[in-house]
């Protein structure tokens, strides 16, 4: 690693140090950004765009349901398949790319922190095992706690401190970073193949969705959680779900933030953005949930927008991959997690000649270009349900240049003009607002950036991203979805990982995980609950459930105090 | 005249077989996979009672094991542990999809005075 | 004596955890808990004593450097070598395993490649929709076991698992469900059905097609026997899978190893899918090893393929029947092969042996068998699980750790790759010069 | 019209072991305009290292051509360890005497491709145009898909003078596959469009088809359990056939496929 770097001559965009495309030089030593070196290698980044490593706030990219995808797809990963250099491991996949594929290919578009939203608590093992195996990015994982029956009894008897104390053991033994919820009730409800709306009971648990999301929302708060509750709702990709969406962050109005952060972050909200009764009238409802955003303060969301193209959608919320499954007659996989969770994945083909892919494809960026704050709003495509995360860069493009966007629309079905706002929307966004989609905001929401992630302020991690275009070429959408895909450099920890979009050094990354501080006469109330559940339920015994050490070779521990 | 009755092949795990799996080039092993059950019907076709030896011929290959009584086992069908002497005489031919009949070969059974190989010797003939 | 408990047993695809273990003088004495398989693996059997090399003819013992060496020396060399085995050892030695196939080229395959491979290429088919065993234990009122007999392969899993066990919406066990057994035999399993399908040798594809008519509605086509079963019976068997809440099949070699392999696999998954029209219904093959699933999870992260993959083109290939060992071996294609945790010798087809034994081959176990009258060079290691600790993966795919029991003198699996590795690159550094 | 004649030397495939050799880069249209000397250089795959062609082929080059389609490839020697014979090609044609190896004209787009003797498997894999005879048996999975696609051949021409193994044209979408011997199990699975002729018998023929038609001129062993009987009905040959729908596996809605077997 070089100890010294000096970045000079860069138009730098800092979005959480308020730096907007300033020409600025960058110092990192010893892999921290610093005030001033002595004697750096200096990279001339020569006035092009200079932002901190990408930080993404929602993507499958490890664990059992990802391997699964990949698994069932060897025609997804003959797709991707590419030899072994001096520097990189054997790569294979497009939208299931394999963990080294994954690695190179966020760095390469500058990124350095992914977040894997979905780890089933007993398989929270495989996770970190594949995480391990994923090169250069920095890491975290939240693991699902939603259907859990632990919960939905503490729910149902309003023990919010037990269940807090039941969340804080569960983030601790899944080495876990925050509390994620995915069609709460519903995925149970999937275990007798049926589903849950947001009021509707969960079979033989006689608890709503609604009550699990609030009371999850609160037992969050208990303590100094970095992130919120991670929140994918239900009657997610149903025509008309926008309604549920708008009830489900309702929920939560009024339970109050430790810090200055949301208490929900609504995820993937594309898919939970649908108007109209049934695929006949599906029309685009982005206008209203984003109306929503901007006249609220304590919801947080990411678009997951859709890419054009073959992918392959999984996700805990089984019932919805069985519905995707019935429309496409693929193949589908279901692995239902005893007490917990559950996962469905199956293939699909977003096709711009399909009127519903077409409106679902508007979506995405009406969200982002609808609500006024970007600090409200990451960009992600829920990779890989909307479309493989090396899409991002299409969208940056699509999203800074209306033009591009016209020019897509003409090629695409005409249900975009009439049940769709996307032709109607001049905003265009500006580099700044893209280091802040791309970045800060994630950072900020997930807490990462007082750890060092997302900004470039003295302190910070040496991550930076140069890119291969200058301010001045804004307007030219080509280049710009190049320049994002294959990053000038990428600096990971003051270290060169990406030179001229090829990557030339892959290191280790790290792995971030919480500790939540609980009471301990708390905890061992909840523990005889717990040990007993296991005795007697889960397969396998309380003692080989908590993931070793041994799986989180580089840890980065936050603590989270309980609040009194 | 050679007296031998068709039956489809099976060859499988049994217990004994599984407890002998670290132990091969055991007596236990020999014991617990070297032999071939018939149906009472068919053993009496071939008049051979059971600890008897018997040579299974297929397209594949011939191989001597014991005979045994299996009262599971319909009439037609005959069953080896998995190991060394079943593989003998299965299919290594995979027919594009990477895994060999193991199950249901078309196989002769007859009585036979020939001893059943122990494991050094039978391997040894792959060795030539 | 020291007892352990919650003792993850290396044996089978159960993976049961809760084995209780007594230890002394740093020798396994008691094993309380697990099946009669899992406890012969756990007191132990006789061992390798030494790494050795074979010269003319004979095994000599040597160090274990020379052994590694020789090793490097063989894979580094070899145009056409396989990496073969890894179902009963870690996913930690897997993944150097990985590596090393990287390195040189070669073809990295695992076990499933004669046993449960055809169930993943069904599953590349059609998917699987399967779940976790806890949820067969707590949901699972119809159980049918297809082609499988755990009384004799998985000693544990009717009473861990599934038949016998007790689940939250199943108090009374197995007076709350039902078991329907599918076999060409009328194995110990059969005898404790409800219902038993006696199918004939190589029928399955056609009884499960009459299933999915049956169950989609459309008995009118479906003929008064099928593959051996009568209509009534399948009728019978159909709408006992319709009218339970949660059903689940569980598959073994029965169907893998017969005629119509990954087909029948393929037709198992379609009848599960069209009762699933009706009802919660499951699927779940009966995964033999250990870690034979942990490979292929493994196998798949790194490379995106889950066994047979070819690296001699750089990038990885992967396509069983042509990138498998079997295929491999009877097409006389490999020049060498590394035998890792397993045992080819015993229990490969014996034309796919004779070629193995023509080539040089490194065997890398804790016992010796078959593989080892042939191997040419024989690397001794600790048993993972018994001796050394690392990653399992259940038949269902929940990861485990298994433990460190007693201390051993013996080198691990993981850190024989790992020396045979770097003695690789030394070589290739070397050529590069 | 220029003849490229490669001949497998016979010590390359003397070994105890016998490695294939990857020929994808030696069509009519990867080799056009090129001289014997640029063809002798050029590479392939032998295991896990690369070769040049001459120095595993003894390369003769007779005449000049104008287009890729002039040119003719004739391959001699031990092909059965030759993979990839014509794979990809767009036209021009190849002769092979004697058995190939697997993947032959898989991918193929145009041009024609002659085996005097068998092919093995996967012969004719995702073939979206152009002509495959193989004069001897073709191994499995003739003009199938490529592991968890859901198409196979799409278009073309194949004739296999033998027999057929397991699986012929599963996914098949689209073209014409004639089998003048018998068909293993399992021909036409997952068929969805295109059309299978078997002289021979055939075992469980049009599994899970949702889509083209089969005509079976012999004996069908093992008849799917699923399929409907509509009527017997005369084809082109005169002959009568008893004419099914199906495969009712895959549910009414879906079971668009036509089998015809001989009265």
């Amino acid at each position: 690693m070089v100890e010294e770097l000096l970045i000079r001559n860069g138009v730098v965009y800092d979005p959480i140090n308020g730096v907007k495309g300033e020409k600025k030089d960058i110092c990192i030593r010893d892999g921290k950004i610093v005030e001033e070196v002595k004697n750096p290698k200096v990279i001339d980044a020569e006035g092009r765009v200079v932002m901190p490593g990408g930080v993404d706030i929602h993507a499958h990219i490890a664990g059992g349901k990802v391997n699964s995808g990949r698994l069932f797809r060897p025609e997804d990963g003959r797709k991707g398949a590419e030899p072994k250099t001096k520097v990189c491991r054997v790569q294979s996949g497009y939208s299931v790319p394999n963990t080294f594929a994954t690695g190179y290919r966020y760095a390469r578009m500058g990124y350095t922190f992914v977040m894997e939203p979905a780890m089933p608590p007993l398989a929270a093992r495989h996770t970190h095992e594949e995480l391990i195996d994923i090169p250069i990015l920095d890491n975290a994982a939240l693991p699902l706690i939603d259907n859990n029956w632990m919960t939905m009894e503490y729910v149902k008897s309003g023990d919010i401190d037990l269940l807090a104390a039941y969340i804080a053991w569960m983030i601790k033994a899944t080495k876990g970073y925050g509390v994620k919820i995915v069609n709460p009730g519903g995925t149970e409800a999937w275990a007798w193949a049926k589903n849950c709306d947001l009021n509707d009971a969960v079979p033989y648990f006689d608890v709503t969705p609604a009550e699990i999301v609030k009371s999850l929302a609160e037992a969050n708060e208990k303590f100094e959680m970095p992130h919120s509750i991670h929140v994918h709702g239900n009657m997610l990709g149903h025509p008309g779900n926008y309604v549920v969406t708008m009830k489900t962050f309702d929920l939560v109005k009024g339970i109050r933030a430790y810090r200055d952060r949301p208490v929900l972050h609504g995820t993937h909200v594309q898919f939970h953005s649908y108007g109209g009764t049934r695929w006949g009238d599906f029309e685009s409802q982005a206008k209203a949930i984003a109306d929503y955003i901007n006249s609220n303060e304590h919801v947080s969301i990411d678009i997951g927008s859709i890419i054009l193209g073959d992918t392959t959608t999984m996700t805990a919320d089984g019932p919805m991959e069985y519905s995707l499954y019935q429309i496409t007659g693929r193949k589908w996989t279901n692995h239902d997690v005893e007490l917990e969770t559950g996962t469905g994945i199956t293939p699909f083909l977003y096709s711009g000649k399909v009127s519903v892919h077409t409106i679902q494809w508007a979506i995405g960026q009406e969200l982002a270009l609808l609500i006024k704050d970007p600090w409200k709003v990451a960009l992600t495509t829920d990779h890989p349900n909307a479309g493989p995360f090396i899409g991002y860069p299409i969208l940056i493009s699509m999203l800074m240049n209306k033009r591009r966007r016209d020019e897509s629309a003409e090629e695409m079905h005409s249900a975009i003009f009439d049940r769709a706002e996307l032709p109607s929307i001049d905003r265009e966004y500006d580099f700044y607002e893209i280091a802040i989609i791309t970045r800060a905001m994630a950072a900020k929401t997930l807490g990462l950036a007082e750890h060092g992630k997302g900004h470039l302020g003295v302190g910070a991690d040496g991550d930076v991203a140069i890119y291969d275009i200058t301010p001045e070429e804004r307007d030219d959408a080509g280049k710009i979805q190049k320049a994002f895909l294959n990053a000038k450099y990428t600096i990971k920890g003051g270290e060169i990982v990406v030179k001229d979009g090829e990557v030339v050094a892959a290191p280790q990354g790290r792995t971030f995980f919480v500790t939540p501080e609980c009471d301990e006469k708390l905890m061992d109330e909840m523990l005889t609950k717990l040990k007993d559940t296991f005795e007697h339920y889960y397969s396998v015994s309380f003692a080989n459930y908590p993931v070793q050490d041994a799986y989180v070779p580089n840890p980065y521990e936050i603590r989270a105090p309980w609040r009194s | 005249m050679k007296m031998g009755v068709k039956v489809k092949l099976i060859s499988g795990r049994t217990v004994a077989q599984g407890q002998n799996l670290d132990n091969k080039l055991s007596d236990e092993y020999f014991s617990a996979v070297a032999f071939c059950e018939l149906n009472a019907t068919d053993m009496t076709k071939i008049g051979v009672s059971p600890g008897e030896n018997v040579k299974v011929s297929t397209k594949y290959g011939e191989v001597v094991v014991k005979a045994k009584q299996g009262a599971g086992n319909p009439e037609g069908v005959a069953f080896i542990p998995m190991g060394p002497w079943a593989n003998a005489v299965v299919s290594g031919d995979t027919k594009g999809a990477g895994m060999p009949q193991y199950k249901g070969i078309d196989a002769e059974i007859e009585k036979t005075e020939e001893q059943v190989l122990q494991i050094r010797e039978l391997m040894r003939q792959y060795m030539r | 004596m020291v007892q352990i408990t919650d003792v993850v047993c290396p044996l089978c695809g159960c993976v049961c955890d809760d084995i209780v273990v007594e230890v002394e003088d740093n020798r396994v004495t008691k094993v309380r808990g697990a099946c009669a398989v899992g406890k012969s693996k756990l007191m132990g059997h006789g061992r390798i004593k030494s790494p050795a090399i074979r010269e003319n003819g004979a095994l000599k013992d040597c160090s274990y450097d020379e052994a590694i060496k020789k090793a490097a020396e063989i894979l580094a060399a070899a145009r056409r070598p396989l990496l073969y085995g890894w179902s009963s050892t870690v996913c930690e030695a897997a993944k150097v395993g990985v590596e090393l196939a990287e390195e040189i080229g070669a073809v990295i395959d695992n076990t499933a490649s004669v046993c449960h491979g055809p169930s993943v290429l069904a599953i590349q088919d059609v998917g699987l929709p399967s779940c976790t065993l806890g949820e067969v234990k707590n949901r699972a009122s119809l159980i049918i076991y297809w082609g499988s007999n755990p009384t004799s392969a998985h000693g544990n899993h009717m009473k861990r698992y599934s038949y016998i066990s007790k689940g939250y919406f199943l108090p009374g066990g197995k007076k709350d469900r039902k078991l329907v057994v599918v076999d060409v035999r009328e194995t110990k399993t059969a005898k404790m059905a409800d219902k038993f399908l006696r199918v004939e040798p190589g029928k399955d594809y056609l009884v499960f097609s009459a299933l999915r008519a049956i169950l989609y509605g459309y008995e009118d086509v479906v003929p008064d026997e099928v593959g051996g079963v009568s209509k009534k019976d399948l009728l019978e068997v159909a709408s006992m899978m319709k009218e339970v809440q949660f059903g689940i099949i569980f598959f073994g070699m029965g169907v893998t190893h017969s005629r119509g392999r990954h087909n029948n696999i393929v037709n198992a998954i379609q009848t599960t899918r069209a009762a699933h029209t009706h009802t919660k219904f499951n699927i779940m093959p009966m995964r033999g090893h250990y870690n034979v699933a942990g490979f292929n999870q493994v196998c798949t992260w790194e490379t995106g393929f889950p066994f047979a993959v070819d690296l001699s083109l750089g990038y990885p290939w992967y396509n069983p029947g042509e990138t498998s060992s079997t295929d491999l071996l009877i097409r006389r294609e490999c020049d060498a092969a590394l035998i890792i945790a397993s045992d080819p010798g015993a229990h490969f087809p014996g034309e796919s042996v004779k070629h193995l034994a023509k080539i040089p081959v490194i065997q890398i176990d804790p016992f010796p068998n078959p593989t080892t009258e042939f191997a040419d060079v024989v690397i001794p290691t600790a048993i993972s699980g018994i001796e050394s600790e690392g990653s399992v993966y259940r038949m269902d795919n929940i990861p485990l750790r298994v433990r460190k029991l007693v201390d051993t003198e013996y080198m691990s699996d993981e850190e024989v790759m790992k020396r045979i590795l770097e003695e690789v690159r030394a070589i290739k550094a070397k050529e590069g010069e | 019209m220029q003849q490229i004649s490669l001949k497998l030397k016979e010590e390359v495939m003397k070994g105890v072991a016998r490695i294939p050799i990857v020929v994808d880069s030696l069509t009519p249209d990867k080799l056009f305009g090129k001289s014997e000397s640029e063809i002798k250089a050029e590479k392939v795959w032998w295991g896990n290292r690369q070769e040049n062609t001459g120095d595993l082929f003894e390369v003769g080059v007779d005449g000049e051509a104008g287009s890729a389609s002039e040119v003719k490839i004739v391959l001699e020697g031990d092909l059965s360890r030759v993979k990839y014979i014509g794979a990809g090609m767009t036209a021009g044609e190849i002769e092979a005497n004697g058995d190939v190896d697997m993947h032959c004209g898989a991918m193929m787009r145009g041009g024609k491709i002659t085996v005097h003797g068998n092919a093995d498997c996967w012969a004719g894999r995702e073939m979206h145009g152009g002509e495959l005879i193989i004069e001897g048996d073709a191994g499995a999975n003739l003009c199938a898909m490529y592991r968890g696609e859901i198409t196979g051949m799409t278009g073309g021409k194949v004739v296999v003078e033998g027999d057929a193994g397991e699986c012929v044209g599963q996914y098949m979408a689209g073209g014409e596959i004639l089998i003048k011997g018998n068909a293993d199990i399992l021909a036409g699975l997952n068929m969805k469009g295109g059309r299978i002729t078997i002289e021979g018998n055939a075992v469980m023929p049009g599994a899970d088809m949702t889509g083209g038609e089969i005509i079976v001129k012999g004996k069908v062993e093992d008849m799917m359990p699923s399929f409907r009987f509509v009527e017997v009905t005369t084809l082109d040959d005169g002959a009568q056939y008893r004419k099914y729908s199906g495969d009712l596996a895959m549910t009414e809605k879906r079971a668009k496929g036509v089998l015809y077997v001989k009265a």
